[in-house]
């Protein structure tokens, strides 16, 4: 094809060399394991059938998982001083420390705490806060996941590190725009960034997101990517004599953030940008199994630095589910078990689902003339 | 994106964006800005972004010879005093996401030298994320190549794979995820799926060991996870023990099965392995008593994602694989990815265009047959009216022409 | 509506016609051709129709004085030759349909003289419908009302009532239904919606003694269902002996028992009131020695419906009233009227206008409070962003006002 | 009001007396039923605390429950006869004899069997097939359901008549279109005509259906009854000049019928006709409660007089309910419990279902905006 050694680059380097990137006591227990204990918040004991240990001690990162080289090298240290030389980043972004006894993993919990990384996760407990990079490096985002992390972890700390207890996991994914590149809305609570009002069209930059005008000419309005993203048909173009048009309906927008995500000509005014908060969402096969979560309320302002409204809301919605759940029940079970309203009224939010009956004529005209759910109690489930 | 109405000038913005990035450094949470502080990172840019409450980022270019996925780069936009810019790779984590000390030396090396000196150690879909600098983009390359991973995923592509810790530190693995990951990678289909973008849209793949599901597969475009059949496996002797140590409460085992799977009799603990819906209920609170069932099984989860066209949606079950069957699951991929390429419109997910085909047809035109393939899509509508083609028709009256010859 | 293309010429087509309804007229099932041959319908429009594949009637008119509903007048298309009428009067039902003797006499008896002889013993909202000819209509009506009943339910108003047989004949009735069938009717608010249409669309209210449901009161605008409170009544003695006899299989009734509530431990029956979902499986197994329980509660169902604008819909349940609760329950009937009449598109049924309000802002603008109320119409959409009126945010905004002041 | 004699009619003769209308023996026993007896087909015992007894015979009428003035008064002399002077049409269009011996109950069986009304139905067996009136009388019918019905009863008589065994009760609507007046589709079978194709505008006759010229120019487009009762906005109201016209968007009609039924001047081709047939809709909250029968087959044609399509169908589903259901299992529950999947392939239509999985873009985008039903096993269910 090409005699440029960089095109070597086309054949990928993968980390797939187990052997290499396993630290050896894993490899000695690789699938040996027969039990684990938990020790405290963070700490897992897990025990092989060749009779070793590894300790586990789970840290929090700060949001986004953003760590400097220089932390990162302490860590490494730490690892090797009192750990077996290796970490392991966690599916969710937390670090893993892992040693060979609890005295070492009480050790290194002492020094990740002080230097300003809590210990804290597993059973019961906040297991962490996934937040998308957003303002930090992302072009799409409406508003800043890390900072509302932040602002949340700063409150609700104890339920990481086990000073409050909590009847199940929790997990709470924030996500700057409806990408939810945090991990979308199957978690427990999940905070969505979302523009509010339908996108404002910069026709001035929106030249960029065309055809050039030649072949623009010679496609159909429909076939046009910017025409076709749109899952609602609320962007259509119109030809004006030779110039083009972009019209967008806003009745038909939902605002789902696909237009702006393919193109920078799609802006918006931060006054009416705001979050949507979601519960009762989970990945786990766990009592009731996987799920999406549900709009608890579809907007809040997001007033950096402190976010109050969605610290307010979340906080309160972990209050309920403290007070009112059964042990073991992931707050997914909890409102499923006591009903939904029930669930809102007990947060504070029963006028908020009202919205949620609106369902513009045309929708639901479709929605019902193929399959369609139940929306009220039925005679059976009443009774 | 435009300068966002009523902005202070640049010297206010530049201190109100200071004033709020002192009070993230406050509270007992780690902060990442003060991480960033101790990088090169253009923290202005954030600061000010805050203060606008709008991203101040604003897409930017680089490009990196031969390196068509996991490179982005970002002009700080026009309204933020004294600009910025921002570059980073995502980078193919470990299998389990294990580093060693050395590793992580050499990766705060690299982005020392040739970065901001600023990583983020996991990203969401399970790459790690290094900033850089634009103009050693192509030294970064060559030193992350050299210590053994390398630069991926992003755009229409494959993007980075991700697989729970599994056998290496779980006691619940049900099979080898770690495995699993290195074999999909070393596969040169998807070494040239991740290589290159060519498809509608993105298209994720994830592993778990068990129906815990920590990796989310069963929200990926295609995710594996281990099962099993029939009931959980129980040692009634060990199971005794516990119970009796007051470690478990037989009843609240009972009670907390959600599919009514487990009797208790005040002897001996009985699960009906037909009704077991696998949700380690039981197995989570009294391992190793109960730990699961011997005969393991991969389900197979598609069309999982959290937006796409139409919305967010957990994978569709469509059948099972065994344990060992990683070549098997490959070319399932491959399958599943044929007729969503040929056919679906720009920017539609496995699943959506799934939902447009009807997952039977997807089946079919991707020639998918597995072990367990649950039947039927859709039940009949519930309304009776319809407009239908003169060709539905005629069909319709073709197939029951047969019946009537039996009637 | 036109003439079907390539109709036969007149003679051909009556003739066909005739070879049609004397083909009806073969086969071991009661044939209404037969029936008709002895009236004086105008049978050679029916096969006309048949033959053409189209309903031979199009619209006709016949104005009876003060009757606004239950008129129905039907002209042969210009396309049927010899042409033809029908006209008809929806007639009120006895209570419980019971017709004795000298009664069925006087409807036969004005049939014959003010009709063609022809009558549709019940039509399936509940009335009974007889023909007539358009000039002895005016009398018609009189003899009609001469004899205890009368003409009405067409058109948008509320039709002619219907509820089961209940305590006449049933020994599962739970409540009066022919009581509550007479005192609906007596109430003047009742009356005047039937005589007089007025409303979006039609209205039809029908009252079923128990969960059988024999009145598809489920399926009504307003519905009334007869249930207990808790778990059906068991005489233990005599389910022994009917288990003895070898009438009733106690296995069978706790594996029938849709909800879980029976258990069976080999000498007694227990069924769990909590779990019981008032199915009739057991009891109509076992009765009497399983019997509805005492407490007996009138389920309320609002909504339901064939069609209307959105489809085939079941009724939706929102609560209970007592079971001497006629007046409440009449009241009910008006409430849920109200805003429906006010507000609703024309063709709209309440089942409509219920899915467009949303069933909690419909039972708020109703003043509707009943006994037993469901929770919650919808849980939360899975869909995260939506556009959103500044009204509505503001209001959002403040919700959380208060809650910000507790955190 | 008006001095009108006539104006009382305004006041409606209710038949509301029980004493009245009741017969004595049913006053006598009113709620005091303690027991019922099944003898056989079409027979059942009611036994009263008073000691007192009620047979009932339940007879077939022809379609749609059409009987002649002098059928009527055979019947009444027989109920004089050998029954208590009393009859009752059952809300479902059968007609039941009372009597007070099981002899006299057979006696009228022999009969009205005689005369050609089959005695029958209870328990597990055919409780009738009701029937709406169509060609009969009904303007806006497209196919003659009483044909139909005979049609179907002809062959399905012995179900009936228990000479054939069910699993348990079955019931067969059919209905001359989409109005449903048969009663809906909550039926084990559901017979429904329907156009087939979208309507066609007869410009002659539309003046009919909308307001007078004068009025109609003072109303919005959108506001025009016949434009807003279409439910999927395919109609529209053109002004071309001083004309209106009316036109009809086909892709967006879904053939509810709803045009047709408030204007004459919707026509359709015959040849487009037919019937959607549903399965597996109940009324009573039996087994797994009420609920609203699915198309089994969208669209077959109805051929005069034997339509042998649509009973090949019904015959077919018939006999794989009898074949594969458990005793007491009713349609509805047989195909919930062995899955819709298999139970189209036994019936033999598997391709049928193709067509369900069609649904246009623009309906699934609404309908995956809001509420979703979960069309295909999600992991919980499948594994
Ligand atoms: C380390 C990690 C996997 C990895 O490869 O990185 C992990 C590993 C384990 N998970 Fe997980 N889960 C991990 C993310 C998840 C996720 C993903 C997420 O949080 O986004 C899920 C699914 C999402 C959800 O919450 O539904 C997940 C759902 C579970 C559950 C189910 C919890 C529940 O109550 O529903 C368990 C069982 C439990 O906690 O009892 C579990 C249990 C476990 C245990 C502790 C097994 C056990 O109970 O013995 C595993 C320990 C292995 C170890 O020591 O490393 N893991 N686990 C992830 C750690 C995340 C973190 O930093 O906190
Ligand atoms: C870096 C990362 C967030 C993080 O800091 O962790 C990220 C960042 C972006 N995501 Fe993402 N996504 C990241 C994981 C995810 C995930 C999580 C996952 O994979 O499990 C999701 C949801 C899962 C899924 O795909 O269904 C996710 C769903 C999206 C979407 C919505 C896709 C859709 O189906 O609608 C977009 C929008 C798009 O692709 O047009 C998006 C787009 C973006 C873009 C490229 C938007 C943009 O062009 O600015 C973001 C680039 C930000 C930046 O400057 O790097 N990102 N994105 C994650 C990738 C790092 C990694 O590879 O590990
Ligand atoms: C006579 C009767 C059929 C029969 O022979 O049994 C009947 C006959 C007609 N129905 Fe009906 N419906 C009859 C019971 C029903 C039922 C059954 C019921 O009430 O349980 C229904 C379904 C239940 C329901 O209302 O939800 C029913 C749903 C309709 C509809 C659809 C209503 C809707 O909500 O969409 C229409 C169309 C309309 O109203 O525009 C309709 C319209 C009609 C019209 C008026 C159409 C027309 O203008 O030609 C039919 C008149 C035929 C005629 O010449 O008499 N008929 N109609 C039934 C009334 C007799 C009686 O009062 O007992
Ligand atoms: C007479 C009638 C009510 C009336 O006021 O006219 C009636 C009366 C009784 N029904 Fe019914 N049902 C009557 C139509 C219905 C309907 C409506 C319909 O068919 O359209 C239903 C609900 C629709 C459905 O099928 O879901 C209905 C669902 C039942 C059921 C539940 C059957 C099932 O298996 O789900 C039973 C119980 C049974 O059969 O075991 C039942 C049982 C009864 C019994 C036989 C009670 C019993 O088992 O002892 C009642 C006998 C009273 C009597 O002797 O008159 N009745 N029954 C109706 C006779 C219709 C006919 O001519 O065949
Ligand atoms: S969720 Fe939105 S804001 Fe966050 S990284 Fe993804 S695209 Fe950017
Ligand atoms: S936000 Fe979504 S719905 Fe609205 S215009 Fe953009 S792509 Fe269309
Ligand atoms: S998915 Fe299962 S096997 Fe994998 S880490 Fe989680 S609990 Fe362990
Ligand atoms: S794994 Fe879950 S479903 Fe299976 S027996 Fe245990 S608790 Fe029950
Ligand atoms: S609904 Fe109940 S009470 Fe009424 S007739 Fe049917 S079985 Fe008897
Ligand atoms: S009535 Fe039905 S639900 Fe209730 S106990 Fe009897 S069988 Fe079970
Ligand atoms: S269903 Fe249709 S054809 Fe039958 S009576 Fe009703 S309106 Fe007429
Ligand atoms: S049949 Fe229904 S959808 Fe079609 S034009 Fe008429 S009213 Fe509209």
């Amino acid at each position: 094809m090409t005699s440029d050694p960089k095109a070597a680059r086309l054949q990928k380097v993968f980390p797939v060399d187990l052997d290499k990137f396993l630290p050896d006591i894993i490899k000695r227990n690789y699938g040996k394991w027969v039990d684990r204990k938990f020790h405290g918040a963070g700490i897992i004991e897990h025990i092989s059938e060749t009779g070793e240990r590894v300790f586990t001690v789970k840290v929090a990162m700060p949001p986004n998982a953003r760590l400097s080289a220089d932390t990162l090298e302490k860590f490494a240290d730490i690892a090797d001083r009192l750990g077996i030389g290796a970490l392991r980043a966690t599916m969710a972004g937390n670090l893993e420390f892992l040693t060979d006894s609890l005295e070492k993993a009480l050790k290194i919990k002492e020094e990740v705490e002080s230097m300003g990384f809590p210990v804290g996760g597993w059973g019961p407990a906040m297991w962490g806060i996934n937040s998308c990079t957003a303002f930090l490096t992302c072009t799409t985002s409406v508003v800043d996941s890390p900072s509302i992390t932040k602002a949340l972890g700063d409150v609700l700390k104890p339920y990481f590190t086990g000073e409050e207890k909590l009847p199940a996991k929790l997990r709470i994914y924030v996500s700057g725009c409806p990408a939810m590149c945090a991990g979308g809305t199957a978690i427990d609570i999940a905070i969505v960034g979302q523009w509010g009002a339908p996108p404002i069209i910069r026709e001035e930059a929106l030249s960029y997101c065309l055809p050039p005008p030649k072949a623009l000419e010679k496609i159909a309005e429909s076939q046009v990517f910017l025409v076709q993203i749109c899952p609602t048909g609320a962007l259509s173009l119109r030809r004006e004599g030779g110039r083009v048009k972009l019209t967008l309906i806003p009745e038909k927008c939902i605002n789902c953030a696909r237009c702006k995500e393919n193109c920078d000509a799609f802006d918006y005014d931060p006054e009416n940008v705001g979050v949507a908060i979601l519960v009762g969402g989970k990945m786990s096969n766990t009592g009731r199994g996987p799920r999406l979560g549900r709009v608890l309320i579809p907007w809040l302002p997001a007033i950096p630095p402190r976010y109050e409204e969605i610290v307010a809301v979340v906080k309160r919605v972990i209050d309920v589910w403290r007070e009112h759940a059964q042990p073991g029940e992931r707050l997914a079970e909890f409102i499923d078990r006591i009903g939904w309203q029930r669930f809102v009224g007990l947060v504070g939010l029963e006028k908020v689902h009202a919205v949620y009956q609106r369902i513009p004529d045309h929708v639901r005209t479709f929605m019902y003339f193929r399959q369609r759910y139940e929306a009220w109690r039925r005679l059976r489930e009443g009774i | 994106m435009a300068a966002p109405p009523g902005l202070p000038p640049p010297e206010e913005l530049l201190k109100r964006a200071d004033e709020m990035l002192r009070e993230l450094e406050k509270g007992p949470w780690p902060s990442h800005v003060s991480e960033l502080r101790k990088t090169r990172y253009p923290l202005h840019v954030y600061g000010v972004g805050l203060v606008a409450r709008k991203s101040p980022w604003g897409p930017g270019t680089v490009r990196v010879k031969y390196v068509n996925t996991g490179v982005l780069s970002r002009w700080a936009r026009d309204w933020v005093p004294n600009g910025g810019e921002e570059t980073h790779f995502r980078v193919f984590h470990t299998p389990g996401k294990f580093w060693k000390t050395d590793f992580i030396r050499q990766i705060a090396k690299i982005s020392k030298e040739l970065g901001v000196g600023l990583i983020e150690i996991v990203g969401q879909t399970g790459a790690f994320v290094i900033n850089l600098t634009k103009d050693k983009a192509e030294e970064m390359v060559d030193a992350l190549r050299e210590i053994g991973t390398d630069v991926g995923g992003s755009g229409d592509a494959i993007r980075a794979l991700n697989a729970c810790v599994g056998p290496a530190l779980c006691e619940f693995a049900l099979f080898d995820t770690l495995r699993w990951y290195a074999e999909f990678y070393k596969d040169k289909r998807i070494n040239d799926a991740i290589a290159t973008p060519g498809f509608p849209y993105k298209f994720k793949i994830k592993i778990s060991g068990c129906p815990m599901d920590c990796a989310r597969a069963n929200r990926a475009d295609v995710g594996f996870i281990g099962v099993w059949e029939g009931a959980p496996e129980v040692d009634q002797e060990l199971l005794r023990k516990k119970i009796e140590a007051g470690e478990v409460d037989p009843k609240e085992l009972a009670a907390r099965c959600p599919s009514g799977a487990i009797s208790w009799d005040g002897k001996e603990l009985r699960i009906d392995g037909e009704k077991c819906k696998k949700s380690m209920e039981c197995i989570r609170r009294a391992f190793p008593a109960i730990k699961p069932g011997k005969k393991i099984k991969i389900a197979v989860v598609v069309g999982g994602g959290v937006k796409g066209r139409f919305g967010p949606k957990l994978g569709n079950f469509i059948g099972y694989l065994g344990p060992n069957d990683t070549q098997k699951a490959i070319d399932l991929v491959f399958k599943a990815i044929e007729p969503w390429n040929n056919e679906a419109m720009p920017k539609c997910r496995l699943g959506d265009y799934i939902m447009i085909a009807g997952i039977e047809n997807f089946l079919k035109k991707a020639d998918i047959k597995l072990e367990g393939m649950p039947e039927m899509a859709k039940t009949g509508d519930e309304v009776p009216y319809a407009v239908l083609s003169k060709e539905e028709r005629e069909e319709y009256l073709n197939l029951v022409k047969e019946l009537k010859g039996r009637a």
